[in-house]
């Protein structure tokens, strides 16, 4: 427990208080990452991820309960809440949110530039940060914003917040909306940073393809509260859970699930294409073969 | 502090208050008419008894709409000291303007005070909170929709002249949707900024060049974003047969029984009133 | 007007290009030739600026070709006088949910396509129903959309369509920007209506959405670079990934299981394909050792 | 241009129109400048845009719906009249468009710019020449505010109006990064 970066404890959350239109989006939530870990938050639409992670660098406020990252407590009224947005990168979903510059390379240095830096530093910074994401810096940083393309918008988003070199990387469906290979592609690059630059990574998503691929541990979170938490083999291992809540698998699991109810020996949990081929390999009569 | 994010909280746009009552049964039409001829008397009554049966008629349509009176004095309250500076001003300095007529109460020095320019002070401050309750009522008991409609209706007779009725409608219309999906867009935007260092609100309020500054980046953008979705919409629009110049059908159709009429008419009737009062 | 043999859409020698600034054009579409026959479903898959929405455009009449011809039910698009028959026999669903709802109430923005097209004020109301239930958003019709979830208001946007009673639906991207339920939900919608002998031109580059299709268009700079049933493209595993698409896990694992027991069929693309594969394959030497 | 009235010029008016109705609705339309005329407004931008971009109609619908939602939301007693809140509104973008079609020979930067801030000013004048005529306020009082509120309105509007038509225009402004500067390290 004492290595855990992130702390979430008993976390409630109301939208519009005390408005015809209230509604609670958590219920005492809890959630502990520990340094250099990549977390996946998985759920429907409403289910609170969106609110949780903006906990996470203080877009929002504990209003019950507990938020400590790296040991700055969210509740204290004295928080240094740059120092909090330093600390944590928060990418959002959709890239035209986040990029307000009408230039790859000064939406890219918005961030150091309002920390004050030298403008060497923040140089070093961002191309620091677009080499990391796979942007080249002398080809794009002239190239302007709104030409650029979904897989370089998302791209452009992430570098813009890695060149504040946070400690946490919060990504909100960082693939949603890409083609497969600019998914591939930026699916790769997060990895990168989290096992060799040693980034803690939380994320959430939709695509069960993508937690497979990137996550140590799952979240799944169903009407504001955290129903099940694991590896993903144990979540995916879990058919009662995902049917509950409707949370999609992937089609190695959902093949190896329908196996499963139909008497077959397979292991669930065998969510690797190749695990996958194998296990159905092991099932299939000596026969045929 | 984080709920400044919370920008859609603030938009009281469609304050729609549906209570049932029978001023919001009214057809929008005749409410929309009767509101316009009841706003545009007051606007030019301008005697003291006239504006105190006006108040007492305006205050009258809170409990007649089922809505709690305090929904319309909340728009009065943050206007208190604007009345106040306005009515200091114009009692000390309006007596020495153009129009000086009346009695004079009170004279030293370039500070006159005469009885026209008091009554003027009294006045607007009455029409003001008269105004107030009017349009309190008329959005809390008509939803956005069914004033647009209700503005179509009532614009039609100018489709003689050429006026393109339909379409100033669905300009209306477009408006209106997008502005909720705008705050959420800009609520979005903010909270980027902010997550990549950036501070919303926190100069202090004299520092109106820098609280000027911040702001760019944000409505900047916003108009940007807007521009953008423009392009799509008039995309979907055309694909969905949209032609402005065409004849077109309407899908809402409303009916006015007599107490529509007759709404129409106690207004007609109330403004004549109001004009008839001498003092 | 139309003869029942006659494609629904035909696309001849189409080709087109954006004009820049500089006066030059970027060409986007090269001598592109293709049918979509009544009742079918098409999907058109192409990584990002492979001209596939460009594509998309030209089959209702919202571009028209610089070369080549659109013909929809025998009209063509480039006469501008058919052009609202032509948008009330194609509609279109684009990608964003929220930039193709006109009204402020779910109903109004339903009926706005028929008020265009001049549709009496009770046959609107009608048929405003009907559509909203076929996408089972009735119970949400008076509410106003911003209220909606994304998949939500796509459905919206297709009971607008659906509405003006189309011959084919056109989905330009309409479930990129969705969460995956939003998009089954989409998916369900558009394969029961497929069912009741609607014609679906769906763009995508949703590999899941490509397995519902009757035929595939793959497209490459402009070009069609391959067409078949989702089978037999599926098939050719290494000249979509240079192509830069992806296979569905189903297709894989199928191909990976018949390479090492080759009476494992290699042409699945569907989950529930390869479960079934695997009892017959059960069943099959039941019968052998039976027999 | 395409004359009359166009799907593009039904859709611009409206999603400026909403802009419009957001900044008045959401307080973030306001620059607070303590007078009697309340904050100045950069409410009235999206009209001036509209006007420069789609021509006069256009401006003058966004103007009519800034007006109507500044008179419906107004806490300030001067904009409960409708003759104060409403009417001067419609003239902004025409102004804004007359001045832009005047000098757009000249330069389209200057051109715009100036469309900024005479769509600006008419408004400020105008509201305040209206408000002395039905007597919220007098002529000298008028003439302070038009300085601490038409001023920073002007000027803002100025920015503003440029940044959004150049770009619309495709008027590229800055083609090199900040990062580009010579000074900037490791670009070789």
């Amino acid at each position: 427990m004492t290595d855990s970066i992130i702390l979430v404890e008993d976390l409630d959350h109301v939208y519009m208080k005390n408005t015809p239109l209230e509604h609670q989006a958590l219920y005492s939530v809890n959630m502990t990452v520990a340094r250099g870990e990549c977390v996946a938050i998985i759920g429907h639409t409403g289910s609170g991820k969106s609110t949780l992670i903006q906990h996470l660098n203080g877009l929002q406020r504990p209003q019950k309960g507990r938020v400590v990252i790296d040991g700055l407590d969210l509740s204290q009224r004295k928080l240094d809440v740059r120092a909090l947005r330093r600390k944590v990168g928060l990418v959002f979903q959709n890239p035209e949110d986040q990029i307000f510059e009408k230039l790859v390379g000064d939406d890219i240095a918005y961030g150091p530039l309002k920390q004050g830096l030298s403008i060497k530093e923040v140089t070093e910074r961002a191309k620091w940060a677009m080499e990391v994401v796979g942007l080249s810096f002398a080809d794009m940083k002239d190239r302007e914003t709104f030409a650029l393309s979904g897989g370089e918008k998302r791209k452009v988003a992430l570098a813009g917040v890695l060149a504040l070199r946070p400690e946490i990387l919060v990504l909100d469906e960082p693939t949603a909306g890409l083609d497969p290979c600019s998914r591939k592609d930026l699916l790769e690059r997060i990895r990168y940073l989290n096992q060799s630059e040693n980034l803690t990574v939380v994320f959430v998503s939709h695509n069960m393809e993508e937690v497979a691929y990137l996550a140590h541990r799952v979240y799944v979170m169903a009407n504001g509260r955290v129903v099940c938490e694991g590896t993903p083999r144990h979540v995916f291992g879990n058919a009662d859970i995902l049917h509950k809540y409707h949370i999609g698998m992937p089609e190695t699991v959902e093949i190896l699930h329908r196996l499963k109810r139909k008497g077959y020996a397979v292991n669930p949990e065998a969510y690797e294409v190749q695990e996958t081929v194998q296990e159905i390999l092991s099932i299939l009569p000596a026969a045929g073969r | 502090m984080a709920s400044s994010f919370e920008l859609t909280r603030n938009i009281t746009v469609g304050q729609y208050l549906p209570t049932g009552s029978i001023i919001h049964r009214l057809d929008p039409r005749c409410k929309l008419a009767a509101f316009v001829i009841l706003i545009l008397g007051i606007a030019f009554c301008g005697t003291y008894g006239s504006n105190v049966l006006a108040l007492i008629l305006c205050t009258a349509l809170f409990p007649l709409a089922r809505i709690p009176i305090r929904y319309g004095l909340s728009g009065v309250k943050p206007a208190i000291p604007f009345i106040l500076i306005l009515a200091i001003l114009q009692l000390l300095f309006y007596g020495k303007g153009f129009g000086t007529g009346g009695q004079t109460y009170f004279h030293y020095g370039f500070v006159t005070i005469t009885s026209d320019s008091l009554r003027l002070v009294v006045v607007s401050a009455m029409r003001f909170v008269e105004v107030i309750f009017l349009s309190s009522v008329l959005t809390l008991s008509t939803s956005t929709t069914e004033l647009t409609h209700g503005m179509e209706h009532l614009l039609m007779p100018l489709r003689k002249v050429g006026f393109p009725v339909h379409a100033f409608a669905l300009i209306i219309t477009i408006a209106v949707r997008f502005v909720p999906t705008f705050a959420l867009e800009m609520e979005k935007m903010m909270k980027a900024q902010a997550s990549r260092g950036a501070e919303f609100g926190t100069g202090s309020w004299w520092r109106i060049v820098q609280r000027t500054k911040d702001m760019f980046p944000i409505i900047i953008p916003l108009f940007n974003v807007a521009l953008k979705r423009a392009e799509d919409l008039i995309l979907a629009m055309e694909a969905r047969c949209y032609t402005p110049t065409d004849e077109r059908t309407t899908y809402k159709r409303y009916h006015a029984s007599a107490k529509d009429v007759f709404a129409v008419v106690t207004s007609l009737v109330i403004v004549a009133v109001l004009f008839a009062i001498p003092v | 007007m139309s003869d029942e043999r006659e494609p629904l859409i035909r696309v001849e020698h189409v080709s087109f290009g954006y004009t820049m600034n500089d006066k030059r054009t970027l060409p986007v579409l090269r001598d592109i030739s293709f049918e979509v026959r009544r009742g079918e479903y098409l999907a058109i898959i192409g990584h990002n600026g492979s001209g596939k929405s460009t594509l998309a455009k030209h089959l209702n009449g919202l571009l028209v070709p610089q070369q080549g011809n659109v013909w929809v039910a025998g009209m063509n698009t480039k006469d501008k006088g058919l052009r609202k028959e032509i948008r009330k026999c194609v509609g279109m669903v684009f990608q964003h949910p929220d930039n193709q709802i006109v009204a402020t109430i779910v109903e109004d923005d339903v009926a706005f396509g028929l008020e265009n097209i001049g549709v009496p004020a009770d046959e609107m109301r009608q048929r405003v129903d009907e559509a909203l239930q076929m996408v089972g958003m009735f119970a949400f019709r008076h509410r106003p959309p911003h209220h909606l979830s994304g998949g939500q208001k796509q459905r919206i946007a297709i009971s607008g369509i659906l509405a003006m009673r189309p011959a084919c639906i056109v989905l330009d991207e309409a479930t990129s920007m969705l969460d995956s339920y939003g998009r089954q939900d989409i998916l369900r919608v558009m394969r029961a209506l497929h069912q009741q002998g609607m014609t679906i031109v769906t763009v995508t580059h949703h590999m899941s959405e490509v397995v519902e299709a009757d035929r595939v268009i793959v497209m490459e700079a402009g070009r069609i670079v391959m067409e078949g049933t989702p089978r037999d493209v599926f098939q050719q595993q290494e000249r979509l990934h240079e192509l830069q698409l992806d296979i569905p896990d189903a297709s894989r694992i199928s191909q990976a299981v018949h390479r090492v027991v080759p009476a494992f069929s290699g042409t699945l693309i569907r989950t529930d394909e390869v479960v079934e594969e695997v009892e017959n394959m059960h069943l099959r030497t039941l019968e052998v050792h039976g027999g | 241009m395409e004359k009359g009235l166009t799907v593009r010029r039904i859709v611009i008016s409206g999603v400026l129109g909403a802009i419009a109705i957001l900044l008045g609705v959401t307080r973030l339309g306001y620059i607070p400048v303590p007078t009697a005329a309340g904050n100045a407004t950069i409410m009235h931008i999206p009209a001036v845009i509209g006007g420069i971009m789609e021509g006069w109609p256009v401006g003058m619908v966004i103007g009519l719906i800034f007006g109507v939602s500044s008179f419906l939301n107004a806490t300030v007693p001067l904009f409960k009249d409708p003759l104060v809140a409403i009417l001067p509104r419609l003239f902004i973008g025409v102004f804004a468009y007359l001045t832009y079609v005047g000098l757009r020979r000249v330069n389209p930067y200057f051109a715009i710019g100036a469309a900024g801030f005479i769509g600006s000013a008419s408004n400020t004048i105008l509201v305040l020449g209206m408000a002395v005529l039905r007597g919220y306020m007098t002529f000298g009082v008028a003439v302070g505010v038009a300085i601490t509120n038409g001023l920073p309105e002007a000027v803002v509007s100025v920015i503003v109006t440029l940044a959004v038509v150049a770009s619309w225009m495709n008027l590229g402004t800055r083609k090199k990064s900040k990062l580009s500067d010579d000074n900037a390290a490791g670009d070789k």
